[in-house]
């Protein structure tokens, strides 16, 4: 029995919330500073993970841990993390600690309010993010369907405070309104994902029901049930099978979003401050795209392989849709969470097309949305918070009067319309690579995607950031330095992962050879065999040492 | 010597790096440190080019492997590069002409407060031009190819308080990304087909390839071309891209950026040789726009815009040129040269005229300029004979090898791309002349109370009278016992057409057209006075001035289609997706309400009901035994 | 023996020869709980006869608190002694079931109770003078409290000047001890009841005192008063219904002995003589009975279409009692629903079953479904119990031992969630005693983050949200229902548990996102004794939430029934 | 004389009290429907055990009264009291609360 590293991961900021939380009202700002000590410890962490984590290992899960839970439902204690589950876990980490320093007045009472010693809603605040990151990290974690279950719902409340408890001041005009639409959105986020969760819990309880009929004790363990379908100890009936997997999938399409319920997303990251709207879409949803990807395709590969083309247009149509939709908003975050509905088609899209490049490159795109969004959205929040408003049409010129502000909001879109030498670049293309080598007519109308793409950042970029500077906005300073410091790593590594994902690609590749496995597909093979030529013949050997330097 | 390769590219990335992360520190010396980044860039261009005319024709090629970019699966991306003569002559003409234009600039910028800035984009550009020309693979091609389109989306709207500015960079990038689709589009396929992207495998492996396929990949690329290189239908955004400050217009919009198409195309000559009706529609994209952009630049009063109309004739001529193959290659590289030269130093020239007028740019509003700036009428006098193709000047050779390709091309699309090129001739001498006589020649129209004509000063002439240089003798310098030709062979191969009609015959009909072309300018714009306001012109020449239409075209099509789609979207977004989520809770609520009403409070009633509910119990009960 | 061949004989020994009267034989040890705790009530009337007023709050405090204790204890101490497992048979001459189930229910029921008497015994909540002569001066002159939340004088009528007399003089009704004991008592036997009769009188001695409980309250007494008449005359009716089934039952077997009818059942009677075929084995008896005996028990536990009386008697009822019907009857009534259902008519199952599927998922959604427009807070906990109710049978109908293992670990997270949370209803109180309008809750969260956090634990365990008691439990007997076929019924329970998170949701809006009222009302602090109720509610609901597995073992080991 | 007719009246008479129980206003007179239909049950107890000719009937029919004087005894508190206040026994006008 090895150091449980990975329930230490989780545990260090489920620890962190529980001490937030506890401080007294008066300690505000120490509770800033603990949250964000913690969660940085809790990357630490991460990268101890994800730098002890072997890509080359046979076993396709590592640093496992198993200890019985509850035995009477077939439940174990159980984690391990493959290189996609690593990838994600050092995501989410990575982001908390600029989400906790971007949110750091967010949660400040307004001056006016009167003193409360009981109510503290800075410590809430940052206890309910720090919550929510354990329980992201535990269901990354999980290799068990029922734990992964239970946090997966769980992390709802957490996120349904931070949704309907904080949110942008209105400036001044309409508190009460503002406080009306936000509880309203948070409302919608819970009960669509509740709902979700639960056809998920009818279908869960199947599962138990199946493996407890034909392994004679019922188990949640992925790799048992996988192993056993392998060695056919366990079949499913085609029918079964494809009801829970319908039941597995909706509520990951709830969460992910996918057309047509992705209509709780811009309404609660349109009404949440910017630090939680980024948590919702690089964090949080991000749990059920990388759960299509490990449960849906793992324990249910023939109903995945049936329900492949009606979930590939559905896919589709979210990225056209999305995009289509963010142009015509007037609202600035509702306008990325349009855009973000649009890439997580493409994510789908990406896991679907069953191709190592399809899944590679949407495991990648998780990561990089999650960066790319990140920067985009904690810009836009910063601009909101100056000016008090998240109209389109109240900005105008701010790049005169902040020019570093619109500098960072311009990478950050350039970023979010995946422009080369910017990481989403590397993972768009790799999932319509991905998705035209299998199914050429939806690679080739995805790829509108990225021409939508570019009129929505741009009309975005232009209507706020260029043109002659608005009276309100003239007044507006430049970012400050804790705002420097939150973008500008974010940008270093869209950048870095730019020009040099191959860390990542190895770490993703294995993981996502062995999901491929495992539903039993092959990537399609080039029509044309090519033959070393010369000027061709760099694909020899002679690279592969490069490669290794280069990888140093 | 391959290592140097990277440097080419990495020396201006740095200097963008610093310009626009050094912060106001570097505002006094950014103009400097650009230039200095760009001129070092150039040298070491020059250093290499020395080494491969060292070698035998036969092993030039360098090529340098940095790392492995996207390895996944199958999918394998390399940073690489791969400089061979092709890829020479971009990187001496991008650097080259690059940095006159950054020694221009400085004085072009002089008063602007974000000149530091300027500087970083223009190095962020040769950097990205300099990736497209030296990638060893399409991917990275890719790369550099919307680079390109950043720099010039920075460039054409650096001006951004102005709204025209920001909107034409905006729509700039927009048409381009629709031809980068199709060059994505191009690489997914080849991937498919070919299991890789990298241009000496794919290369090899044509002719192994289904015509359909090879087909298919060459009209994505013309696509991705026509977008590049502002080729009919992509070609709206080129005119309004003047907006941007004249030495981007010169720089990326007529001497390297647009002609990035051209390389394309020749780059990939290996598919398009295999694919005749690619090729076909290339030629045919090539002559519609060469003639296109001749009629709109008839039609402009803006002196940039005119230019404008005349790079996409010119770029016309490329194309058509790139569309015959190997008869035509060399010549299309040849003058793309030429005319990144005289076309450069034509803006070069007219910026000079702007700056010396207030920044005017309505050419009726000009007149009789030759006194107030002779070095500035000289040399633009040079950059204009060359274009019209003046016997003897650059534009001359290049131009007439094409037309005569064209004709070589044989049998009636022979006679008619022929027939194309050679009207597109007699046009570009009209409006050049055109151009030519309402800036500097006829009375003065403008107040002189307000505007003092003035020359430039030295750091701006400077690079005009270079690159006048390079206008007046590079055609003549290339065409020494066809030299460029035999200098681009190994990579685009050559052969030697066989005209229906005699070379002599060719150049002969060239030189009519051209005197017919300036006599009749001569007749319109020399003779009797220009007036000051335009007049209302005929039917095509109102046409001509709104680009023949093309732009109200995707306004009403695409702007005003576009508008509706997406407002029905969002209807059906909130009524129906979202109505039907909403429309469920709102039914359970009813329901309750309704069920509520059960509730009435009575005991009796409830009593009612539970005797019922027994009644139904022992029913159901009885039932199930089918008692 | 054969139950059948000799007639059920506590009451009637035929045995032995005349002019001897053999006594029965009783296993007092067995039994020991129930007699403690009846022992213990009917001391609890003596003391009300014989010690002074100002002594017997606490006496008859001790003494509930003491006889509940010992109770559970002697539970534990039978359970130890492998009464629950091994030994487990039926005792007082087939009058009461000492086994698994019984023991496991009994253990829950008392320690529900035991916290109940905490909430019963509460009096820091009320001003000691209230109603009409209540005025600031006085209750700030008189310290809050030494009163608590029954009537001062039930016999006055609301609003009389004998009434505030009593008031003033800070009379309390102690009685309620001893009347919550006997209640216990009952209940105790209900779900060990092995015979008709006993589970008949079982049913009136636990019901009696209910009604009288409810008829308490010291505020809103019309209410009270009401909630009391509805609640006895419609369980007096039902338990007609339950006694004329239990003489179909009767008529049909011979024998009221469970052993005995469920022989008869599974042997349709053929050792009987022909001459009374008529009625003996005769089905429609059988059935008729079956389902009026059920539709006893339904009422009690309040499933739909018997739930009408639920959301009045809940709201009218004092709140204590209210956590306390809500939480102990439950157990009872499912007790001796399980033991009818697994004991008596498993030779029927291919009959009630379908039935009871139907009632389960009338129950599930009509109770989600009506709470979601409720507007008072006790109301829409009563129609959350009635969806609980629900979800219960659900489990029920799995008629397999994980479906009695699952429903007794439903029953005892359940029954603590409840307490707990009408424990805190009692505290927020405004100047009519308890602001049992939701209006009122708005803002909770702002003035006492801490109460209202607790509560949203209890309605998040309701809702079944993971991490919660509530969850583990619906897993089980979703889990039951699943494996023994039901899978269409786990759905209908996911979808109306859907439903039901949306009140649920919307009362943590109200407490939290909503600014606070003006006149909105306060948060009382109450004494240590309903800060334990809570503090035991919301430990209960988190561990069983986080490590059930210990308390699913225990009830594993408790899910057979001794025939 | 067939056993059979005491379950019928047995079951008549339950039904009258059940059916009174629903018509009747007054408190008292649908509690003593109640009562009526405890009756009905008696009978049919005293029915079975003559029909089985076992004893068991007959003693749960002690039994029954014994409950059912005990609900006479609450339920007339609670009726009682609930008449002192609002002068009324009519179990219609007890509906403060409803929905």
């Amino acid at each position: 029995m090895s150091f449980p590293l990975l329930t230490v991961v989780a545990a260090v900021p489920a620890a962190g919330a529980v001490a937030t939380a506890a401080l007294p009202a008066a300690r505000r700002t120490a509770a800033k500073w603990l949250a964000l000590l913690v969660s940085v410890v809790t990357f630490a962490l991460a990268l101890v993970v994800a730098f002890r984590f072997d890509p080359g290992s046979k076993s396709p899960y590592q640093f496992t841990e198993s200890h019985a839970w509850i035995s009477d439902f077939g439940v174990r204690y159980a984690l391990g993390v493959d290189g996609i589950a690593v990838a994600l876990i050092a995501l989410t980490t990575l982001l908390i600690p600029f989400i906790i320093l971007a949110g750091w007045h967010d949660a400040d009472p307004l001056e006016e309010a009167a003193p409360n010693r009981r109510w503290r809603p800075t410590q809430g605040f940052f206890a309910l993010i720090l919550a929510v990151e354990a329980m992201v990290v535990i269901s990354f974690e999980a290799t068990d369907v029922f734990v992964f279950y239970l946090f997966f719902e769980a992390m709802l409340i957490p996120m349904y405070f931070l949704i309907g408890g904080f949110g942008d001041r209105a400036g001044g005009e309409d508190e009460d309104g503002a406080a009306r639409r936000r509880s309203n959105a948070a409302v919608k986020f819970l009960l669509y994902n509740l709902a979700g969760g639960l056809i998920m819990l009818a279908a869960v309880i199947g599962l138990y029901a199946v493996t407890a009929d034909q392994l004679g004790s019922g188990t949640f363990s992925l790799q048992q049930i996988v192993e056993a379908r392998a060695a056919g100890r366990l079949h499913i009936g085609t029918g079964t099978e494809r009801l829970l997997f319908l039941g597995f999938f909706f509520a990951f399409a709830v969460k992910a979003p996918l057309w047509p319920l992705h209509t709780w997303l811009p309404g609660a990251m349109g009404e949440s401050t910017s630090p939680v709207a980024v948590l919702i879409t690089a964090v949080v949803d991000k749990v059920g795209t990388f759960a299509m990807l490990r449960f849906c395709l793992q324990l249910f590969p023939e109903a995945s392989s049936w329900a492949t083309p009606v979930i590939l247009v559905l896919a589709l149509i979210s990225v056209l849709y999305g995009a289509l939709l963010a142009v015509a908003q007037r609202d600035i975050k509702r306008l990325i969470a349009y855009a973000s509905i649009s890439h997580f088609g493409f994510i789908i899209l990406g896991i679907f097309a069953m191709t190592s490049q399809g899944q590679g490159g949407a495991t990648l795109y998780m990561v990089n949305h999650g960066i790319s969004t990140a920067a985009l959205m904690l810009v836009a929040g910063f601009l909101i918070s100056r000016r008090g408003s998240r109209l389109i049409a109240d900005y105008g010129g701010v790049q005169k009067v902040a020019p570093i502000l619109a500098g960072t909001f311009l990478i950050g879109g350039l970023a979010t319309l995946s422009l080369p030498g910017l990481a989403p670049f590397v993972s768009e293309f790799l999932v319509l690579v991905g998705t035209f080598s299998r199914y050429p007519v939806i690679g080739i109308i995805a790829t509108l995607g990225i021409v939508l793409a570019a009129l929505y950042v741009l009309v975005l970029y232009q209507r706020t950031m260029t043109g002659p500077v608005k009276p309100q906005v003239s007044g507006l300073p430049d970012l400050r330095v804790r705002e420097l410091v939150v973008v500008a790593p974010l940008i270093a590594l869209l950048l870095f992962l730019g020009v040099y994902p191959k860390p990542l690609t190895d770490l993703v590749n294995p993981a996502v050879d062995h999901t491929l496995s495992v539903v039993d597909k092959k990537d399609p093979k080039p029509t044309v065999q090519v033959d070393a030529v010369p000027g061709g013949g760099r694909h020899g050997h002679a690279v592969r040492e490069q490669d290794v330097e280069a990888a140093k | 010597m391959e290592n140097l390769i990277a440097l080419l590219v990495a020396a201006p990335l740095v200097g963008a790096a610093l310009l626009l992360c050094g912060g106001k520190r570097l505002d006094r010396t950014g103009h400097l440190i650009g230039t200095l980044f760009s001129v070092a860039s150039f040298a070491l261009g020059v250093v290499l080019f020395a080494d491969m005319l060292g070698k035998g024709a036969g092993d030039r090629a360098l090529h340098q492997q940095l790392f492995t970019w996207i390895p996944v699966g199958g999918f394998r991306a390399d940073i690489a590069f791969q400089l061979d003569q092709l890829s020479m002559t971009f990187v001496l003409l991008i650097t080259g002409v690059g940095s006159l234009i950054h020694i221009y600039s400085i004085g072009y910028m002089e008063h602007d407060e974000r000149r530091r800035r300027f500087f970083g984009y223009l190095n962020l550009f040769l950097a990205a031009m300099l990736l497209l020309v030296l990638a060893d693979n399409y991917l990275l091609l890719y790369a550099g190819w919307e680079g390109v389109g950043l720099a010039s989306y920075l460039l054409i709207g650096f001006w951004q308080h102005k709204p025209s500015a920001a909107t034409a960079a905006k729509k700039a990038f927009l048409v381009n990304r629709v031809g980068d689709m199709g060059l994505s589009i191009a690489i997914m396929l080849m991937f498919t087909t070919f299991g890789t992207f990298a241009f000496g495998p794919v290369f090899a492996a044509t002719d192994r390839a289904g015509q359909g396929t090879l087909t298919a990949l060459g009209l994505l690329l013309l696509l991705g071309a026509c977008g590049k290189s502002a080729q009919v239908p992509l070609q709206s955004w080129l005119g309004d891209a003047m907006e941007g400050p004249t030495p981007v217009s010169a720089l990326i919009h007529a001497a390297t950026m647009v002609t990035a198409g051209v390389y394309l195309i020749t780059r990939s000559g290996a598919i398009f040789n295999a694919a005749p009706t690619a090729q076909l529609a290339v030629v045919v994209v090539g002559a519609v726009t060469l003639l296109f952009g001749a009629i709109v630049g008839c039609a402009k009063d803006d002196i940039k815009k005119a230019l404008a109309g005349s790079t996409m004739s010119q770029i016309g001529y490329m194309i058509l040129a790139a569309g015959l193959g190997p008869i035509g290659y060399a010549f299309a590289i040849m003058h793309l040269v030429t005319h990144g030269f005289f076309k450069a130093g034509l803006f070069l020239g007219a910026g000079s005229v702007m700056h010396g007028m207030n920044d005017e740019v309505d050419m009726r509003r000009y007149g009789g300029l030759r006194k107030y700036m002779p070095v500035t009428f000289i040399t633009f006098g040079l950059g204009y004979l060359a274009i019209i193709g003046f016997p003897g000047l650059s534009g001359f050779f290049s131009k007439d090898k094409i037309i005569e390709a064209a004709f070589a091309r044989g049998g009636t699309e022979g006679w008619i791309l022929g027939g194309a090129a050679l009207l597109g001739a007699a046009i570009t001498a009209f409006y050049m002349t055109r151009v030519m006589l309402m800036t500097f020649f006829g009375e003065k129209r403008w107040d002189p109370a307000e505007v003092h004509p003035h020359e430039s000063p030295k750091v701006m002439t400077l690079p005009m009278i270079v690159l006048a240089f390079g206008s007046v003798f590079a055609g003549g310098l290339f065409s020494i016992n066809e030299a460029f030709v035999k200098w681009l062979e190994p990579v685009t191969s050559f052969a030697h057409g066989h005209s229906p009609v005699s070379a002599t015959t060719v150049t002969a009909a060239t030189m009519v057209v051209l005197v017919i072309g300036v006599g009749i300018a001569w007749g319109m714009y020399g003779r009797k006075p220009v007036p000051a306001l335009a007049p209302r012109g005929s039917l095509l020449t109102r046409a001509a001035r709104r680009d023949l239409l093309q732009d109200d075209f995707n306004h009403v099509v695409f702007v005003r289609g576009g508008q509706e789609l997406t407002g029905t979207l969002v209807q059906l977004d909130r009524s129906v997706v979202d109505g039907a989520v909403n429309g469920t809770a709102a039914a359970m609520g009813g329901l309750s309400g309704l069920l509520r009403q059960l509730q009435t409070g009575f005991v009796r009633s409830y009593a009612v009901q539970m005797l019922g509910g027994a009644a139904v119990l022992v029913a159901a009960t009885l039932l199930m035994r089918g008692v | 023996m054969s139950p059948v061949a000799s007639v059920h004989s506590l009451w009637t020994v035929a045995a032995g020869a005349p002019g001897k009267i053999p006594a029965p034989h009783i296993e007092y040890a067995e039994l020991s709980p129930t007699l403690i705790v009846l022992g213990a009530a009917v001391i609890g009337i003596l003391i009300e006869a014989l010690v002074p007023r100002r002594h017997r709050y606490y006496s008859q405090l001790l003494l509930s608190l003491v006889a509940l204790a010992a109770a559970f204890a002697a539970v534990i101490g039978l359970a130890a002694g492998g009464f629950g497992s091994s030994k487990a048979h039926i005792a007082a001459m087939g009058a009461v079931a000492v086994d698994g189930p019984a023991l496991f229910l009994q253990g829950t029921i008392l320690l529900v109770s035991l916290i109940a008497v905490f909430t019963f015994a509460e009096r820091r909540l009320e001003p000691a003078a209230h109603g009409e002569g209540a005025s600031p001066a006085r209750t700030k002159g008189r310290a809050w409290g030494r009163v608590d939340s029954f009537a001062a004088q039930p016999a006055a009528v609301p609003g009389s000047a004998a009434e505030q007399a009593a008031v003033k003089a800070g009379f309390t009704t102690t009685e309620v001890f001893p009347i919550l004991l006997f209640a216990v008592g009952g209940m105790l036997i209900f779900p060990a009841a092995s015979d008709l009769l006993t589970l008949f009188i079982a049913l009136e001695v636990f019901s009696l005192p209910l009604y009288l409980l409810c008829a308490l309250a010291r505020r809103q007494r019309l209410l009270s008063q009401e909630a009391a008449v509805k609640y006895f005359l419609l369980g007096a009716f039902s338990s007609a219904f339950l006694l004329f089934g239990v003489a179909l039952l009767y008529g049909y077997a011979g024998t009221v002995t469970y052993a005995g009818i469920a022989e008869v059942v599974s042997d349709g009677a053929k050792q009987i003589d022909p001459a009374l075929a008529g009625t003996m084995g005769n089905d429609a008896l059988l059935l008729i009975g079956a389902a009026l005996v059920l539709m006893g028990l339904l009422f009690k536990v309040g499933a739909v279409p018997f739930h009408m009386w639920t959301p009045d008697v809940y709201q009218g009822a004092p709140t204590p009692v209210t956590g306390f019907m809500a939480a102990a009857t439950k157990v009872a009534a499912f007790g001796a629903l399980l033991r009818l259902l697994y004991v008596v008519l498993p030779g029927l199952r291919w009959d009630w079953r379908p039935v009871m599927w139907g009632v389960a998922i009338l129950t599930m959604l009509g109770g989600a479904i009506v709470a979601i427009t409720q507007t008072d807070i006790k109301r829409l906990l009563a129609y959350s119990s009635i969806a609980h109710a629900g979800f219960l049978l659900a489990g029920v109908v799995a008629t397999s031992e994980d479906g009695v293992s699952s429903v007794l670990f439903y029953l005892g997270a359940y029954s603590f969630v409840t307490l707990g949370a009408f424990a805190v209803v009692t505290l927020v109180r405004d100047a009519g005693g308890e602001a049992t309008a939701l209006s009122k809750w708005a803002g909770l969260g702002r003035r006492s983050p801490l109460v209202a956090a607790v509560f949203a634990v209890f309605l998040l365990a309701f809702a079944g949200i993971p991490l919660t008691s509530g969850f583990a439990g619906k897993f089980a007997v979703f889990k039951a229902a699943a494996q023994s076929g039901a899978g269409w019924l786990v759905v209908v329970g996911v979808l109306s548990s859907a439903i039901a998170a949306f009140f649920y949701i919307r009362v943590i809006v109200l407490m939290f996102f909503n600014e606070p009222k003006a006149d909105g009302p306060t948060v009382a602090v109450p004494s240590p004794l309903t800060t334990t109720a809570i503090a035991i509610g919301v430990t209960a609901t988190l561990v069983l939430g986080l490590a059930p597995q210990y308390f699913l073992d225990l009830a594993g080991q408790a899910s057979v029934f001794v025939r | 004389m067939n056993p059979v007719y005491y379950l019928y009246l047995a079951a008549l008479l339950f039904t009258i009290g059940a059916a009174g129980v629903l018509i009747r206003r007054n408190a008292i007179v649908v509690f003593m429907c109640i009562e009526l239909m405890l009756n009905a049950c008696n009978l049919a107890f005293v029915t079975f055990s003559r029909m089985h000719g076992n004893l068991d009937g007959q003693i749960i029919a002690f039994f029954t009264m014994v409950v059912a004087a005990a609900e006479v005894v609450v339920g007339l508190a609670i009726i009682v009291s609930i008449f002192r206040t609002r002068h009324t026994a009519s179990v219609d006008d007890a509906s403060l609360m409803k929905l």
